[in-house]
């Protein structure tokens, strides 16, 4: 589905992504993970045209999308979430998911003029879906709320709901977990599998919690100073010396204080 | 209308770009007034003034004060001071509302023409003449060759113009052509440009306490020019002040006549505490007096009435009347007797409103002004 | 409808406060008509007409900031195109002037343009780099120096031709109505070709971007003579409604005047005044209208979106740049068109008096105070603070006035007092917007 | 071929005019950059603070004068500044207290201090006015000239003059004192840091125990200092007249925003390219040329690229073009 | 939403009932509360006690939560997402007026102190947005942390560049440039320059890779040793609670469960309701 061949990102001097090559197959859950810093949220941005490359090359179905702008991107059918929440923040929440999907009537400004019944029938079938999405993540009581009011996690959540919004061909999920609830995290795990078996959504997931990626990653990258560290299944990955040292650690130390 | 108490609005920009010079402005025209009240007034009534702000630049602000002392009872209008907010005032208010205007100081050639219903005046000298008058003068004193600076309003614009047409006609050259906006930060770079013309003699169109005055203080600070030509705007009191002996090779214009008016309207002024050299203030005493000996002569209040006397007044023939002598116009006109009104700027009225104007040629001493001659 | 789980929980859903905006249009009416008794109906019609302008010039501003924060102070500059508009529409054509030069100075100004297109094709086609960058300044100074040289001759030509009553080109003697969609045409023209260049800029950057844009536009209206006599101004251009004086002298609008008791001046003044107010109006409450439409739609959600958070609007499929430059066009066609519309009630052109203070910050201060993100607070704010910036002025002089009477006629202080009155417009401006921003700080009607 | 008297030409109506008005916009823009730096939002009462603080210093220069104090070959102006600075800084206190706080507390949207500050502006203008009036004031004293241009061509021999008059060079030295203890204190000092630490992140400042009053109250006491030094030294050069302080203020935004709002590395540079671009562009180059190249290669044209009607155009245009190359300015500036 | 929907027979199977459905379900806020009452630790060093607030003039979003901490120990408050967590932090940390309740600090009553006042009594705070200075370099956050302190300061940095290396490195940088695990490090690192006397963290450990995420409460726990008192927020919950003293259960504001964290980490419905299984 992706494929990114040799990407460099650089920072004036700093590489945050040094020669990274990587595929992300067409209908797979690919979990992306690596230490702070490793450049995964850069990598992320170049793919999804937030940032230009330094050099490389990025192609998705065979397609060369390097630098093509983000909405371009989108639809293209690429979705993506922000590792730091990047929420319309005077808007109320379900106006925040009604205006994701695209084409619609009522954004062209004659058919907003000329044209009211139409965008009327259009406005009434997206209000149904945002509601199907906001009770989904629980959080349909805040739908009328400013999102900017959210708790931190609720904004995750809607991150998440955004692209829930669309039909999407591939998602990038950058720390949706951050904040968010452990047992809603779990199901946001199931939703995320049922999306890639039903409809064939294809996923890149960066988490730091190694539960929630080897329960429906497959394959894990790993990233570490801007290259690709590692590829293969989670349990591979999990037993992985190099992994285990740069990444996972062995576990808390101290656990109990005296 | 032609019952209503004689009352003159004083349409001026206190506020806005031009407001340093207003005050004075107003103050003039008030000293008239109540130099007409002193007296005892005219149609046996005491003569009232209302100020009101134009603004200078906002012809909507200026239009709605212009309604709003038309809705306070004026009957005449001295002013307003920059040419666009006077053809906004005079289309607007004045000529539907049959009130006569008198400008003490718009200068621009387009209001000539202006539909005016023949209810407008001015006193301040059309610019096309003193260009000429400039340039008789340069050529006289064998210049043949000087940069020149206007200030960017239709005033400065004219006066160029003008200016140029008639000294090429004469054979001189303007070596270069710097318009300044008034009100600037700093002219480094319009006197770098006059420099480097290689003309040793500037021209300023421009006012004293604006951007002439800054351009004149840069040029003598570089060193660029140590001699000047002043039209009207440039020659005042308080440049001398500003600048000492650095003006003691220049030379200038303004009008006035032979008569000691603008002299005797200094002294009236000085008494009053005002600065009577400053600009346009000979021409405001001289509108608003205008004003009110045609009042008296129509025995009328309605514009069209006192503005049809209003040539008569200022021009000959008749016993002339400089400032001060107001109670003695009003003397001779109620005994039926001519009068031809000179005032602070030997007014001169010619077709369209305008104000012929003779001129004075001054010469700057040190820390003062010497008038040469008259033309 | 949802129903909401928790009466604790829920937040009251926010709606636009109906009542509060009928009460304050009402209280706006109600400031006219005292105004109108006190000051005569003349006055307050003035004042009316101009509001109306000024509705119009906040409305396009909201637009541009309310719906989707883009920071332009360029106001003046896109109203001062709006009055060109009028004078190129509505005045008679100078066949001596285009015969002397006119096609000269065409030609040049299409020199001019070609460099332009030929700098951007340039651009486009070479790679980045130190070659790019001298091919440019080449063309670039090579175009300007050779459309100068065309233009320049034919410039002095024209102006030469009559100087001071004409001296330009002239217009296409067209109906003077029509001047107004072309007001808004030339200003979205200009505003198109800002946008694809400053657009990119960020909030202030963009503000003092614009800002200068305004200032070279306004510096080419004054220096340009060909274009609109510059600093000599066009007066008397032709008005869409019957002039005063003729009403006066036709006898049956005398007539009937006098049959409603009005005297003819009175008549004629008022009944112009009111045909002026029909235009405007129609003309505010169309745009009102589909401003209204457009806010109310997906589209006024997409731009609130793109105000919000561009970043996320983009991610989310949304054209920024387009949108925002779409946006930039219609708000400153507004601009536009009420600049046409003031200049044909002021019947000239006098480029001298566009200031940024007035026709730019003031047009701010009308949307911020009636609350920006609302077209009813945009239209109310300019409405109140126009009247407001008249008033204030009247008023500070009576308040002066009244102090002065108090004091001794000669003493200095009650000298120093008049000449000081005319700064009580300054402060009293001052400290209302102060007090209404302090008791509604997001504006009169806020956006929600 | 006269090469030096090409040089002095240029220096003397082109390097050190443009020099001495870069820097007394670069002065003014010092303080507009740290309201926006500090405080977060344009100040559009920037030109009339500097108005007010040089009418309290001429009045206070006066009654100097009046007492017959002065100040040897500088300005007694310098002498009363210290007390104008303090007039002003009681003043924006004032203002702040009065205004601003409110929108501080409410947590306002920049703009809304923006409109804000014109109504600061406009009372402020009035404060002025009733104070010193409307007219044109003159308060310079001591020597005007550091080089007088007839000396220096007495002196040199040379047939084009050099002048440097005793303001301008005050100007730069004070404008470059200035940036340099703004740029260390803020950089380097505590409170400085605590101040840029509020105006990132106002909340996580309280968090940190930092008194967001103080910050408030020192920034305004220094913008106070910048304005008022600004707007003395303006008016010992030129004249004060409170219509043109109001005019000033264009420039020195364009003068903060083209360096990089915020930064005062960036309004001194800001200060300097707006006045080079305007002296230079619309500068006639003949004369130098003419000194600079063989008699008969002199050309006949004044070899103006723009004329100076549209000074303030290029100025803005080279503002422009900066700007799509530097979206926020030279150095990095901030942007809300 | 509809009436008639019941969240929790939805197939998307919602199972965490209590946010979208008070009073349904299978937690009850006033049942807890009713069986296990938050208990009064009037002696706790620190001590939120019956808090009610909300943000502006809108309603209450703590509807009387309890929350305490003892002299070095840490309590640990988990919950689902817009229970009211960071709220209640807030709120114990004054950023926020409460309707009702109190805040003590070693016995002292502190309800009206203001923020600075509490930074300046030892308590020291990490948000969990707009946690950091953006546009100052890392090693100016941290010198802004220590902000109060007129001590040498050199040391305590020292100390954290060891606990973070990688800060130690991008201590010219920009605090705005960083990654997202790197900014939660720049803030959990200001907060530590304080050397309070009470630590609040709301979710340091969000977006920490899983080995800083140890290191951090390892760290964690040692400060507590120091006699520092810790109250944080936490939704690794599971790792969270198993080096607290005491873990709080928040639902809509109010306390749910309360016990020792091995005791919460033990009960079933906790484990399946807020920690996910
Ligand atoms: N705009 C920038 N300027 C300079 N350096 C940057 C910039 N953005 C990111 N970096 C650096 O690039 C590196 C990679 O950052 P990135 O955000 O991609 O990390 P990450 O893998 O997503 O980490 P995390 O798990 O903490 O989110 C970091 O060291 C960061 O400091
Ligand atoms: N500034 C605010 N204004 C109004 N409401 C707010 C504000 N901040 C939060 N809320 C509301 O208060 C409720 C509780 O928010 P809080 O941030 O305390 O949740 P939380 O328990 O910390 O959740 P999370 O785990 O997602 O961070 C939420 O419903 C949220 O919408
Ligand atoms: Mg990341
Ligand atoms: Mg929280």
């Amino acid at each position: 589905m992706i494929e990114v061949h040799d990407l460099h990102k650089h920072f004036g001097g700093f590489h945050a992504v040094d020669g990274a090559s990587l595929r992300i197959r067409k209908g797979s859950i690919t979990g992306l993970i690596g230490p702070n810093g490793a450049g995964k949220t850069t990598l992320f941005n170049v793919i999804a045209g937030r940032l230009p490359p330094t050099s490389g090359r990025v192609t998705m179905a065979g397609e060369d999308i390097t630098g093509l702008p983000p909405h371009a991107l989108f639809h293209k059918g690429l979705l993506r979430t922000f590792q730091i929440a990047h929420e319309f923040s005077s808007m109320t929440v379900r106006e925040n998911l009604m205006m994701v999907p695209a084409a619609q009537a009522g954004e062209s400004l004659w058919n907003a003029w000329f044209a009211r019944g139409r965008i009327r029938q259009e406005e009434a079938a997206l209000r149904r879906k945002a509601d199907e999405v906001l009770d989904f993540l629980t959080i349909a009581h805040v739908a009328d709320e400013r999102a900017g009011n959210l708790s931190g996690g609720q904004k995750k959540l809607l991150e998440l709901g955004r692209t829930m919004m669309v039909d999407a061909r591939i998602v990038f999920l950058d720390e949706v977990g951050a904040g968010v609830n452990r047992t809603l995290l779990n199901t946001i795990a199931d939703a995320i599998v049922r999306l890639n078996r039903e409809r064939g959504y294809t996923f890149c997931v960066i988490e730091h919690d190694m539960d929630f990626i080897s329960r429906i990653c497959d394959p894990v990258i790993v990233m570490a100073q801007g290259k690709v560290l590692a590829e293969g299944s989670a349990q591979e990955i999990l037993r992985n010396e190099a992994v285990i040292e740069a990444y996972l650690g062995t576990g808390l130390k101290n656990k109990v204080p005296a | 209308q032609d019952a209503a108490a004689p009352k003159i609005g004083i349409l001026l920009g206190f506020t806005g770009p031009l407001e340093s010079i207003m005050p004075n402005m107003a103050t003039a025209a008030e000293i008239a007034i109540a130099e007409v009240n002193a007296a005892g007034g005219i149609l046996g009534q005491q003569v009232a003034s209302e100020r009101a702000d134009s603004t200078c630049v906002d012809s909507a602000a200026a239009t709605a004060a212009a309604e709003g002392l038309v809705n306070g009872g004026v009957n005449a209008i001295m002013g307003a001071d920059c040419s666009g907010v006077t053809g906004a005032v005079l289309a607007n208010v004045a000529v539907p509302n049959g009130i006569g205007m008198i400008s003490p100081s718009a200068t621009s050639p387009g209001l000539s023409t202006a539909e005016d219903n023949g209810l407008f005046f001015r006193t301040a000298p059309s610019d096309s003449r003193q260009g000429e008058i400039l340039a008789q003068v340069l050529t006289e004193r064998g210049t043949t060759d000087v940069a020149l600076t206007y200030t960017n309003n239709d005033y400065g614009k004219g006066l160029s113009d003008s200016f140029t047409q008639a000294f090429q006609a004469q054979g001189g050259t303007v070596s270069i052509t710097v318009p300044h906006e008034d009100g600037k930060a700093d002219y480094s770079a319009e006197v770098g440009s006059l420099a480097a013309s290689g003309s040793d003699v500037l021209l300023v169109a421009g006012y004293t306490d604006q951007g002439g005055r800054g351009i004149v203080q840069n040029a003598l600070d570089t060193g660029a020019f140590e001699t000047f030509v002043f039209p009207d705007g440039m020659v005042g009191q308080d440049i001398v002040d500003a600048l000492g002996d650095g003006l003691s090779s220049s030379f200038g214009t303004l009008p006035g006549s032979d008569s000691p008016g603008a002299t005797r309207f200094q002294e009236i002024a000085a008494a009053q505490d005002l600065d009577g050299t400053s600009v346009y203030t000979g021409e405001s005493y001289d509108a608003a007096a205008l004003m009110m000996l045609a009042m008296a002569a129509a025995g009328s209040t309605a514009g069209a009435d006192w503005t049809a006397q209003v040539e008569a007044i200022a021009n000959a023939p008749g016993e002339q009347i400089l400032p001060g002598e107001l109670g003695r116009a009003l003397e001779l006109i109620a005994a039926g007797t001519d009068i031809d009104y000179v005032g602070a700027t030997a007014v001169e009225m010619i077709g369209g409103g305008d104000s012929a104007g003779n001129f004075r040629e001054v010469e700057f001493g040190t820390g003062s002004i010497e008038t040469v001659r008259f033309r | 409808m949802t129903t909401l789980p928790d009466a604790t929980l829920a937040k009251p859903i926010a709606r636009p406060d109906h009542l509060r905006a009928v009460l304050l249009y009402a209280g706006m009416a109600a400031l006219i008509a005292v105004t109108g008794a006190a000051m005569g109906w003349n006055y307050a019609l003035t004042v009316v007409n101009m509001g109306l302008i000024s509705a119009i010039m906040a409305l396009g501003v909201n637009l541009q900031w309310g719906f989707a924060g883009l920071f332009n102070v360029g106001v003046m500059g896109f109203v001062a195109l709006g009055g060109l508009a009028t004078v190129l529409v509505a005045t008679p054509p100078q066949p001596e002037a285009w015969s002397a030069g006119g096609l000269r100075v065409i030609a040049g100004l299409a020199l001019g343009a070609l460099t332009v297109v030929a700098l951007v094709v340039l651009r486009g086609r070479m790679t980045a780099g130190r070659g790019r960058a001298l091919a440019l300044v080449v063309v670039g100074v090579l175009g300007f120096l050779a459309a100068r040289w065309v233009l320049d001759p034919g410039v002095l030509a024209v102006e030469a031709v009559n100087p001071s009553v004409s001296g330009n080109l002239g217009g296409l003697g067209l109906p003077v109505l029509l001047a107004w969609p072309a007001g808004g045409l030339l200003a979205a023209g200009a505003a198109w070709i800002i946008g694809k260049t400053a657009l990119g800029l960020r909030s202030d950057y963009l503000a003092i971007a614009t800002l200068g844009i305004a200032e070279i536009i306004l510096a080419v209206m004054k220096n340009e003579d060909w274009l609109a006599r510059g600093v000599k101004n066009v007066v008397g251009l032709p008005a869409p409604v019957p002039q005063e004086i003729a009403l006066q002298t036709d006898p049956a609008f005398v007539a009937r005047a006098a049959s409603l008791g009005l005297s003819a001046v009175d008549a004629s003044t008022l009944w112009v005044k009111v045909l002026y107010l029909g235009l405007f109006a129609v003309v505010l409450a169309g745009l009102l209208l589909l401003a209204q439409l457009a806010l109310k739609s997906p589209w006024g959600r997409m731009m609130r979106a793109i105000r919000d958070n561009e970043v996320a609007a983009e991610a989310m499929g949304k054209d920024v740049t387009a949108r925002h430059l779409q946006i930039f066009v219609l708000g400153s066609a507004l601009c536009g068109i009420a600049g046409a519309m003031m200049v044909t009630l002021d019947g000239q052109l006098t480029p001298g008096s566009y200031q940024p203070l007035r026709y730019t910050f003031l047009i701010w201060v009308m949307v911020i105070v009636g609350g920006s993100g609302n077209n009813w607070g945009a239209v109310l704010g300019g409405f109140l603070i126009w009247w407001l910036w008249v008033i204030v002025e009247p008023v500070g002089n009576a308040l002066f006035g009244a102090l002065a009477t108090v004091l001794p006629p000669d003493s200095p202080i009650a000298s120093h007092l008049q000449d000081a009155s005319a700064h009580m417009r300054l402060l009293t401006m001052g400290l209302v917007l102060l007090l209404m921003l302090r008791f509604s700080p997001r504006g009169l009607i806020p956006e929600r | 071929m006269d090469l030096l008297n090409a040089l002095v030409t240029f220096l003397n109506f082109v390097f050190i005019p443009a020099a001495a008005y870069g820097a007394q916009l670069a002065l003014g823009a010092l303080g507009a950059t740290l309201v926006y730096g500090i405080l977060r939002f344009s100040n559009f009462a920037h030109g009339e603070t500097m108005a007010f603080g040089t009418a309290a210093t001429i009045l206070l220069t006066f009654g100097l004068q009046a007492l017959g104090v002065t100040f040897g070959p500088l300005p007694t102006a310098l002498l009363a500044l210290p007390l104008g600075i303090a007039a002003t800084a009681l003043l924006v206190l004032g203002t702040d207290r009065a205004v601003y706080r409110f929108y501080r507390v409410k947590r306002a949207a920049p703009v809304i201090y923006v409109v804000a500050s014109l109504g600061v502006m406009f009372i402020m203008s009035a404060i002025t006015r009733f104070l010193v009036g409307v007219e044109d004031i003159q308060f310079t004293d001591g020597a005007r000239f550091v080089i007088n241009a007839r000396d220096f061509r007495d002196w040199s021999g040379l047939e084009e003059g050099l002048a440097l008059r005793s303001t301008q060079l005050i100007t730069l030295v004070v404008a470059a004192l200035a940036v340099a203890a703004l740029f260390w204190f803020l950089n380097r000092t505590r409170t400085g840091k605590s101040m840029r630490a509020f105006s990132d992140n106002e909340d996580l400042a309280l968090l940190s125990g930092i008194n967001p009053d103080r910050v408030v109250a020192v920034t305004w006491i220094i913008v106070a200092a910048l304005t008022t030094t600004a707007g003395v030294l303006y008016g010992l050069d030129k004249s004060f007249k409170a219509f043109t302080y109001f005019q000033l203020l264009l420039p020195i935004f364009a003068a903060a925003v083209v360096g990089g709002l915020g930064n005062p590395l960036g309004a001194i540079a800001g200060g300097f390219v707006i006045a080079f671009s305007e002296v230079m562009v619309t500068y006639a180059w003949k004369q130098v040329v003419a000194y600079a190249v063989p008699g008969d290669w002199v050309p006949a044209g004044l070899l103006q690229l723009m004329t100076t009607e549209y000074k303030f155009a290029v100025s803005f245009a080279i503002l422009i073009i900066v700007l799509l190359f530097k979206p926020t300015g030279l150095f990095k500036g901030q942007s809300v | 939403m509809t009436d008639t929907h019941d969240p929790l027979h939805d197939d998307r199977g919602n199972n965490d009932a209590s946010i979208v459905k008070p009073g349904g379900g299978g937690l009850h806020v006033a049942d807890n509360s009713g069986t296990r009452p938050a208990p009064r630790l009037t002696d706790a060093f620190l001590v939120g006690e019956g808090m009610v607030g909300g943000y502006g003039r809108g309603p209450s979003i703590l509807n009387g939560c309890t929350i305490a901490a003892e002299k070095g120990q840490i309590a640990v408050i988990v919950g689902p997402n817009g229970a009211g967590k960071s709220t209640a932090m807030k709120a114990v940390f004054g950023m926020l007026d409460l309707r009702q309740g109190s805040v003590r600090l070693n016995g002292e009553d502190i309800t009206r102190l203001s923020p600075q006042a509490r930074v300046a009594k030892g308590m020291a705070f990490v948000p969990q947005v707009r946690n950091i200075f953006a546009s100052m370099t890392v090693e100016e956050n941290l010198e802004m942390g220590a902000f109060l302190r007129r001590d040498d300061i050199r040391g305590t940095i020292e100390q954290i560049y060891d606990l973070f290396p990688i800060l130690k490195a991008k201590r010219r940088q920009p605090a705005g440039e960083l990654s997202g695990g790197q900014r939660q490090q720049v803030a959990v690192g200001r907060a530590l320059m304080t050397q309070p006397s009470v630590l609040m963290l709301d979710e340091p450990t969000a977006g920490v890779s899983p080995i800083v995420m140890d290191e951090l409460f390892d760290r964690i726990i040692e400060v507590a040793r120091q006699g520092i008192t810790i109250l944080m927020v936490e939704q690794n919950a599971r790792q969270a609670l198993e080096i607290a003293d005491r873990g709080y259960v928040l639902v809509q504001g109010g306390n749910a469960f309360t016990g020792t964290g091995k005791e919460l980490l033990a009960d079933p419905q906790v484990r399946k309701s807020f920690l996910g299984g």
